[in-house]
């Protein structure tokens, strides 16, 4: 039984809203990253969902660069936050405030 | 089965791989090797002067190749060039700056490499792969650039915070590619997208347009269109100078590339959509850049500010949409790079001791201790400014010429009471250096060879570019010749 | 057809309820008295040292960045390897050329000593 | 030669560029030889040029020449380019040749200031600017002068930057003239819009399709006026003016009374093809001018600093030059322009000289009785006083006098009105000043009295052949007699004549002359005797109180009951519309803006939080608008 492209348009939606609410409303980094990745995620579900109604084969081939850049990102954003928790012993964003205004 | 493979040809991206090859040879001889280097700096700029002879010997070819995901035309050699200028002149602002932070490290340079082959992808790309890719090549680099200084708490914040709402934004913008993808049924060339979505309009409209809508939140963010700004600021306060002057030009000028483009070729059918809303945006970014520029106090902030209305001015070429657009968008990247690179390389040699003098009122008397400094100085402010006969006024001539042209003269208005509201802040700095004893005794500044030949080249360069500008046009001009629908 | 999904959703109301139950009941039949020894982590073996909320060393998070790094780039080998014979010797040059990309940020990364513990 | 008209700017160019580089190390006196000899050579070729030129055959004016394409935009281009005609060489020559005095006058009025090679950096990129704007053949390269001129006005007036009020001034100037620059670039863009082109003969040429009071070109027309009321100090734009005199005198002659002032009336002028066809433009350019010439004259009287009485008078000649265009003698305006740049930058140099002697005193009532200690600044002075008065033979007479006639003959009964009472009040103030500073008692300050001194003659020849020019200035433009007006005859190839062409007798002209004469006479009597006899008023005022009976007095009791009704009315009219109308309602209007603008950027910038989650918050509600707006 095929599934629908609804079904994997209202996923991936619906993920996407999920990870965007977790980055504007989660204080760790860590999980704001983690949230990205559910972000790019739900792109990934959309693409596989056009290329398997249309059987074309470019949104497959998206899905995997998108997973190789957002790995890379996290790898980045990893890093900065070992940085920052070395610098000013935290993970929390609210606690990075001094460039403003 | 069987499998053709399609032909290609190396020399095409011929650029792109000379600037990675460089990097990677960077990084190698950085990790493997003993003892301090100090050749990197001459021996990236050899790589970008190579990729630049390149790219004058492919000028003048017109096609795509590989697979049709890479476009070998002018518009793009045009890109590269600028680009080029601009990783150059940076690299060149950046050796001394580096060394008083204890940071002269091989990576710095091979980042930039990088960096650079990102924003080239993005302004060649065929595909809408090939600008993603390019956009997180770049992107990527530049976050770990913007957190180079990573005992600095500051520059640690500006990357982090690039990083988390650059990712965020990707995704906005990624997410507008998967529906461009479903609207268009399938294909994600950017010459048949415009042909598709015609074709299949009345249908899959809503969804055209959200996708629209979602790749201008994208390309915004990058250009730092309010209100996705947000970040501009703080990042460019935080981050080190030289790549705070790399940022706010060539990632500027590799967004804007591949902004027109998409737009250019993949949606003119819906130049009705969305030139009422660049309209908006353009006009909320260049007053809000050049008003909250006025109170800043910090030189680098007030920059980024500046960076910010200069990419509303930019905008305005793009709503414009005709060939004297497209034309004064690569006029006026070319123009920002030279000026803004330039006021950029005065901050370096003001600020010193670890970016101690970054405050305004750190100008003060400038010219009375330093009078060729400030000299430079003030051809920058000038020409950021817009004040005739520097490279600044004839871009910003061009940009409100091509709005006017295009119907859009209450936009060529608010733009030109943008620039008069933004002369105020320019001159104030002038003012300052000119018209006010110094605070306190500067003391000695280091006029180290590369830095000062990089202000003085910019600043002659600026004045030259204003005063000559007829044959960056006619480059141009015969650049946008690619675009069938302007 | 989803029907024949219906045993395991069983299953796993049973499985549920069960625990759910046991852990109910001992908890309202119970008799509860705490002594020092009961509130130890383990009654047996060694005494527990310090916070169980440890720090862990930086290195871990390197090496984490370098797995997520070099383990994604797996992903590209798979479809490759799907139509390895098709694409002959010319997929065959392009997969080493990808695969040095990749040796070449191994070299950087075990040259810079990153991948040394202390 | 004509063709090498592009070095006319680009000596002084060169002036600035060795000056401002190398003038801290060069010696003082190189400096003060270059500044001067750049201008020296601009006016050679000028004078060469316009030699050349007038040997021209008619046919083969004016000259345009194109240096080189500047900026082309698709099928319009910007030329570096100059138009080489009359009015543009008249221009020239005053423009360079003033400048020229000035600059040798300036060698020995700013000798022992420390920012001496700063000065002559500035001024001579002052005269580039100045001699871009009217040698330009394009609106956009006049433009840029116009800009340049602004920007060095801007300089120059806060150059002494350490008086707060120096640099309030430079500020101040600075705002009100943006205003200006704004009308003026609409007007430029709504001319490119429409004709595709901005160089001064295309479009003067595509004009001439349009109907007479074409809405298009009375908007631009009007738009380019705004402009000029800023740059040329009109009202409402007019309060930079008083305030500039904080710079250094030899600036206030140069640009803010000789040139730069002027650069708006030169642009009317210039662009008489577009105004002859807008009457509308032309009513609004006369009535502001005639507004301005009387409102600023009786604001004149009321000022002590002699500095401020010229500027105020400067407002009020610039008014008469509007008034003139407005009524369509474009002549008679760039004739009075000439003139008045003779003997006010006249009348700045000796105010410079008078302050030099007294040890850098403006306020006239610490002068007095400098008549005999300072003979050359006292006759050059005087001379200059007289022909702004208006007395024959001297430029003034000529120039105005043919603007108020042309007024009357236009049937303009009003402006003709307002110029002549004009003409009375400029003639009062003006020996005011004349009698306050050289005559009667001496007031100077005992601790300067003892060496009051002529100035060198670095300073004092300059005044001497400015003095020369305005007595003889005007003879060019003699009427009455056929062909002597050979200043009209000259310059006519340049304008659109609008109005009547009929001529009227020359017994009208000569009658309107004397009648003129007579105005100014009263005016300087009305001078001599307040400030002439008054000096004994108080002595006999104090006996008239403690008899207040006595006959004798009663003579001088209805000279009281003139002052209280007459003089002081006026006088504190003309201060509280100083006081109240200048400093509240308009400073107002400007500061209020700028101050609006501070307090956005100030409450704006509060939007950066600095917290990462309320910017990921902005992109979010930037996506909702956007996506809310595509598919809305």
């Amino acid at each position: 039984m095929a599934v629908p492209l609804s079904y994997y348009l209202a996923l991936s939606v619906v993920l996407f809203a999920l990870g965007a609410i977790g980055v504007l409303i989660r204080r760790n980094i860590l999980i704001i990253l983690m949230c990205i990745e559910m972000m790019l995620n739900a792109v990934n579900i959309a693409f596989i969902g056009f290329a398997n109604a249309f059987q074309a084969i470019d949104g497959q081939m998206f899905v995997f660069f998108v997973m190789t850049v957002a790995a890379a990102e996290v790898a980045v954003g990893l890093a900065l936050v070992v940085a920052i928790f070395r610098n000013r012993a935290t993970v929390y964003v609210d606690d990075l405030n001094i460039l403003k205004w | 089965m069987t499998l053709t493979i399609p032909t290609f040809s190396l020399i095409s991206i011929g650029p792109w791989l000379t600037l990675a090859l460089g990097a990677i040879l960077i990084l190698l001889v950085d990790a493997l090797s003993k003892g301090r280097k100090t050749y990197f700096p001459y021996f990236s700029l050899a790589v970008l002067a190579l990729a630049a002879f390149q790219t004058i010997d492919l000028w003048g070819a017109q096609s795509t190749d590989f697979a049709r995901m890479v476009y070998v035309d002018n518009f793009a050699f045009l890109f590269y060039l600028i680009l080029i200028l601009g990783a150059a002149l940076t690299i060149l602002l950046s050796r001394p700056y580096l060394e008083e932070w204890g940071k002269d490290m091989g990576e710095y340079y091979a980042l930039i490499l990088f960096a650079t082959v990102g924003m080239m992808m993005m302004a060649a790309s065929a595909h809408m792969i090939m600008i993603f890719l390019g956009l997180e090549v770049m992107s990527i680099a530049v976050y770990v650039l913007a957190g180079f200084f990573r005992e600095d708490a500051r520059s640690n914040e500006a990357a982090l915070k690039y990083l988390v709402l650059g990712a965020f934004a990707s995704a906005f913008l990624l997410f507008g590619m998967a529906f461009l993808y479903g609207a268009a049924g399938g294909s994600l060339y950017l010459d048949e997208l415009a042909k598709r979505l015609t074709d299949a309009a009345t249908l899959t409209k809503p969804l055209t347009l959200l996708a629209i809508a979602l790749l201008v939140v994208g390309f915004g963010f990058k250009v730092a269109a309010v209100p996705f700004h947000m970040w501009t600021p703080d990042v460019y306060e935080g981050a080190p100078t030289s790549i705070t002057a790399y940022m706010a030009v060539a990632v500027k000028a590799a967004a804007f590339a591949a902004f027109a483009r998409v737009f250019f070729l993949a949606f003119p059918a819906f130049h009705v959509n969305w030139h009422m809303l660049l309209w908006v945006l353009a006009v909320a970014t260049m007053t809000l850049g050049n008003v909250v520029a006025i109170a800043q106090t910090n030189i680098k902030r007030m920059l980024a500010y500046s960076s910010i209305a200069h990419a509303g001015y930019i905008l305005v070429a793009l709503v414009a949409a005709n060939q004297l657009g497209a034309v004064s968008i690569l006029y006026y990247l070319l123009a920002y790079t030279l000026m803004n690179i330039g006021a950029f390389g005065v901050v370096i040699l003001v600020a010193r001791k670890k970016d101690s003098y970054l405050n305004i009122y750190d100008y003060s008397g400038l010219a009375y201790q330093h009078p060729g400094l400030a000299a430079g100085m003030a051809v920058f402010m000038f020409a950021l400014a817009g004040m005739p006969p520097t490279a600044g006024f004839v871009g910003k001539f061009y940009i409100f010429s091509a709005a006017v042209q295009a119907g859009y003269i209450w936009l060529a208005i608010l733009g030109v009471m943008n620039s008069l509201v933004s002369v105020y802040y320019y001159l104030r700095i002038t003012v300052l250096m000119y018209m006010r004893p110094a605070e306190a005794d500067l003391g000695p500044i280091a006029f180290t060879p590369a830095v000062t030949a990089c202000v003085i080249a910019t600043a002659v360069a600026t004045v030259l570019v204003g005063i000559f500008p007829g044959w960056f046009y006619d480059l141009a001009m015969n650049s946008v010749k690619i675009f069938p629908s302007l | 057809m989803l029907i024949n999904y219906v045993p395991v959703l069983l299953y796993m109301g049973i499985v549920v309820g069960l625990i759910g139950s046991i852990v109910l009941l001992s908890e309202l039949l119970g008799k509860k008295r705490h002594t020092p020894q009961k509130d130890i982590p383990y009654e047996c073996g060694m005494d527990p040292i310090g916070d169980a909320r440890y720090r862990y060393t930086v290195r871990f998070y390197v090496i984490a960045m370098f797995f997520i790094v070099f383990d994604i780039e797996a992903i590209f080998l798979y479809p490759w390897g799907v139509i390895f014979k098709d694409l002959g010797w010319f997929g065959f040059a392009e997969m080493a050329i990808f695969v040095f990309v990749l040796v070449v940020g191994l070299a950087y990364v075990w040259g810079k000593g990153a991948l040394e513990w202390e | 030669m004509i063709q090498y008209v592009w070095l006319i700017p680009v000596f002084p160019l060169m002036g600035f560029l060795i000056n401002g580089l190398y003038g801290k190390r060069l010696p003082k006196n190189l400096v003060g030889t270059i500044g001067a000899g750049v201008i020296g050579l601009s006016f050679a070729l000028t004078v060469a040029i316009f030699l050349e030129f007038l040997k021209l055959p008619a046919a083969s004016r004016p000259v345009e020449i194109v240096v080189y394409n500047w900026i082309a935009a698709g099928k319009f281009s910007v030329p570096i380019g100059f138009l080489v005609d009359p009015l543009s060489l008249i221009m020239l020559l005053v423009v360079s040749g003033v400048s020229f005095l000035i600059h040798i006058y300036s060698v020995g009025y700013m000798h022992d200031d420390p920012g001496f090679p700063r000065f002559f950096t500035y001024l001579n990129l002052f005269v580039f600017f100045m001699l871009i704007l009217v040698g330009a053949n394009n609106f956009l390269m006049m433009f840029v002068g116009w800009e340049g001129v602004g920007l060095c006005s801007y300089l120059l007036i806060g150059y002494w930057y350490e008086k707060q009020s120096a640099s309030d001034a430079g500020k101040k100037a600075f705002v009100v003239n943006r205003i200006g620059d704004f009308g003026f670039l609409l007007g430029m863009f709504l001319l490119f819009w429409t004709f595709g082109t901005l160089n001064f003969r295309e479009v003067f040429a595509l004009a001439g399709r349009y109907p007479v009071g074409s809405g298009i070109i009375t908007a631009a027309t009007l738009l380019l006026f705004v402009g000029a009321t800023g740059k040329s100090a009109q009202i409402p734009l007019y309060t930079w003016l008083p305030d500039a005199m904080e710079g250094p005198t030899p600036v206030s002659a140069l640009i803010h009374a000789a040139t730069m002032v002027t650069a708006g009336v030169y642009m009317v002028a210039r662009c008489s093809a577009l105004y002859a066809l807008a009457p509308f433009s032309l009513t609004v350019v006369a009535t502001i001018g005639a507004l301005t010439a009387i409102f600023a004259a009786t604001m004149g009287m009321a000022q002590f600093d002699i500095k401020r009485v010229l500027a105020y008078s400067t407002v009020s000649q610039l008014g008469y030059m509007f008034l003139a265009c407005g009524v369509g003698a474009f002549v008679a305006g760039i004739f009075h322009l000439m003139t008045h740049a003779f003997f006010k930058a006249l009348l700045f140099l000796g105010a410079g000289s008078v302050s030099h002697a007294v040890s850098g005193e403006l306020d006239m009532r610490r002068m007095g009785g400098l008549k005999d200690h300072i003979p050359i600044t006292y006759r050059t002075f005087l001379i200059a006083t007289l022909a702004i008065a208006g007395i024959f033979p001297f430029a003034g007479f000529f120039s105005k006098d043919e603007i108020l006639f042309h007024a009357l003959v236009d049937g303009n009964y009003f402006y003709w009105g307002i110029g002549t009472v004009a003409a009375f009040i400029t003639a009062f103030y003006m020996f005011r000043a004349v009698y306050m500073v050289f005559f009667g008692e001496s007031r100077v300050d005992p601790h300067v009295a003892h060496h009051v001194h002529e100035s060198p003659p670095l300073m004092t020849v300059p005044l001497m052949i400015l003095a020369f020019l305005s007595i003889v200035g005007g003879f060019v433009g003699f009427p009455i007699i056929e062909g002597g007006h050979k200043f009209k005859e000259f310059l006519s190839p340049s304008i659109t004549p609008v109005g009547h062409g009929g001529h009227p007798p020359v017994s009208l002209e000569i009658g309107l002359m004397a009648f003129s004469m007579a105005v100014a006479a009263i005016g300087i009597y009305t001078a001599y005797k307040l400030y002439m006899l008054r000096p004994d008023l108080p002595g006999w005022l104090a006996e008239k109180f403690r008899v207040p009976y006595d006959l004798i007095y009663n003579k001088y009791y209805v000279d009281q009951i003139y002052d209280t009704i007459v003089v002081e009315p006026i006088k504190s009219g003309s201060t509280l519309l100083w006081t109240q109308v200048d400093d509240k309602v308009v400073d107002g209007a400007v500061n209020g803006s700028a101050s609006t603008v501070a307090w956005l950027s100030a409450h704006l910038r509060r939007l950066e939080t600095g917290f990462l989650q309320n910017y990921a918050l902005a992109i979010v509600l930037g996506v909702t608008l956007v996506v809310g707006y595509l598919l809305g």
